[in-house]
């Protein structure tokens, strides 16, 4: 059996986002108080065993996560400047996607791109300030939704969402309702035999 | 992923069957199965032969083609534009089994290449292939075996004029994949239903009031071939049991429905 | 003086892709040779630090990564709700011909598999950022080259080409005598047919 610590410390380095007592008890689907405590104590030794490391492990309003150290800032802001961040075409589209149709969750976004979304793409994303969690939808699994940011309206030079180039098509897609899409496909129907 | 052993042929009281029955059924949608489970005509070659337990090269080729094509041939005729790599396959194989039946030219023999060792070295280099992908796949790969591990960054300020990003790369971005979306939702095809019946009352009603109608007539607008031959079928079938005659002013020209009755009166 | 083992670990932590070292050279503007080799312990002093806990340093194609052990892949994969990218057979033989034979043409490619390569597989090879065109060959229609890249080396796991598992080698058709063989197959017919 893997332990306990091990897997919270590589959940932790892997979420890109702070988890909360309860995410990590979902996680590992814990139902006793005693894992429970278990996981607080896993957390309490995995602190302590980075500590005077780079990173550390820190607890913030929604939960914990790794940080790396103040002190390296300067070396970190450096290598994002070096570096000027060219897109590819898989971040340009999943960022399209949840500018015009947010909030959806990764789910939606692979089911319009048709192939699965890099977990770095999310977190490059999210580590450019571009997109952020907003909430969590309300079905099997909580998916998250995303949306963006203000600093990607900044970054695109946009003052608002209403600013992107419009786009032709979007409604078609947006209405998921199969109803009223299937409505359309007669009309058009319709309107090519007159 | 579907291995080689799900689709083999069902054992009949312990014995596996090797060949298939005169009549096999052969559900509807064979192909798309054959399509699904094999990457390709020279994997699915390569399974008729291992199935026997055969080297490649040991195989009789002349056996292996008749099966290959007895089960191609058996396919769903529908579905034949997807099967254009195995049907190319089979007329290859079909060469290849004539060439051998032939009694061959003393004199051709230099000039010619053996066509049995040139689809066994073809057979041998796929397998190579093959093989290697499946532990290629095997790999640890990013993103399904192994996940980056980071850690939030610190605050940091970034020099102002910042990396530049145009607003309409969003919406081509965008635009580019709602395109491929539209084009695979739009193959509808929608099948014209057409009975005889209705064509054969068609006619008769059309023949109410004149003596003689033609073809093109009786083809309303915007009805395909298929509509034509119905019509034509059920123009038959009226002068079959004797309802209508069919004439013809000269040989290959307009065809004309009129009422046999007319001759009557 | 911030250590150097601190520095590296911290800038590998927040890169979200594998650093080289040359990358760690230019951001730490290293000038001497004994300075280089500094870093070359650090690096592999971090990975020794490692050992044993959750997450690990790997060299890959295009450098240094850290990543989260194997073992743990399934609670992230929980957490990412990872649906992960299932290759065909199709796409798996044709990103094998692709490494093995580089530069390939499509034409070489459908050779070996003796099927069309559908665009859908260059598709996603390409949006995969795993091969890529490099040039024309030199023959009428001037087909496209494709090579694999260093990404489709980094997201396998390995360093290099060199790495990749052996190709069996062809068998030696020449050791089979094909008349013989042929006549086999008319005599079999043959003697069926009577």
């Amino acid at each position: 059996m893997k332990n306990l610590k091990d897997r919270v410390e590589a959940i932790l380095f892997s979420a890109n986002r702070p988890l909360s007592l309860n995410n990590l008890i979902d996680l590992f689907e814990v139902e006793d108080e005693e894992k429970k405590s278990k996981i607080i104590s896993a957390l309490f030794q995995v602190k302590k065993d980075y500590e005077g490391k780079a990173v550390e492990l820190i607890e913030v309003a929604s939960g914990y996560r790794f940080q790396i150290k103040q002190d390296f800032s300067e070396d970190v802001a450096k290598l994002w400047e070096v570096k000027p961040l060219k897109l590819s075409r898989a971040t340009l589209e999943t960022i399209s996607i949840i500018a015009y149709m947010q909030p959806v969750t990764r789910g939606d976004i692979e089911e319009i791109r048709g192939v699965s979304v890099a977990t770095s793409v999310v977190k490059l994303l999210i580590d450019q300030g571009w997109a952020k969690i907003k909430g969590y939808r309300d079905i099997p699994g909580r998916p998250a939704l995303f949306i963006t940011t203000q600093k990607f309206l900044d970054d695109f030079s946009l003052k608002s969402l209403s600013e992107l180039p419009e786009l032709p098509n979007l409604p078609d897609v947006l209405s998921i309702d199969p109803e009223l899409s299937l409505q359309n496909d007669v009309d058009a129907e319709r309107s090519k035999n007159i | 992923m579907h291995s080689v052993k799900e689709i083999g042929l069902p054992k009949v009281k312990g014995s596996e069957i090797n060949e298939l029955p005169e009549n096999l059924y052969i559900p509807p949608k064979a192909l798309l199965l054959l399509l699904d489970v094999f990457s390709g005509p020279m994997d699915f070659l390569l399974y008729l032969i291992q199935r026997k337990n055969l080297d490649i090269l040991e195989v009789n080729l002349v056996d292996i083609t008749d099966q290959y094509i007895s089960y191609i041939s058996l396919m769903d005729t529908m579905e034949y534009e997807l099967a254009g790599d195995y049907l190319s396959m089979a007329a290859y194989l079909a060469e290849i089994k004539s060439r051998i039946l032939l009694p061959r030219a003393q004199e051709d023999d230099e000039v010619d290449s053996d066509p049995k060792a040139e689809l066994i070295r073809r057979l041998q280099e796929y397998q190579r292939f093959k093989a290697v992908s499946l532990e290629i796949d095997e790999l640890p790969r990013v993103d399904r075996d192994v996940f980056g591990a980071a850690a939030k960054l610190p605050e940091f300020e970034l020099p102002k004029p910042r990396n530049f990003y145009d607003k309409n790369d969003l919406s081509f971005a965008l635009r580019s994949i709602l395109e491929q979306l539209n084009n695979m939702q739009s193959h509808k095809v929608t099948l014209e239903n057409i009975s005889v019946e209705s064509k054969m009352k068609l006619l008769l009603e059309s023949l109410k009031t004149r003596d003689f109608i033609s073809l093109p007539e009786l083809v309303l607008k915007g009805e395909s071939k298929l509509a034509i031959s119905v019509i034509l079928v059920a123009a038959l079938e009226l002068n079959r049991k004797g309802y209508i005659e069919v004439v013809q002013a000269e040989q290959f020209g307009e065809l004309y429905f009129k009422n046999t009755e007319e001759i009557l009166h």
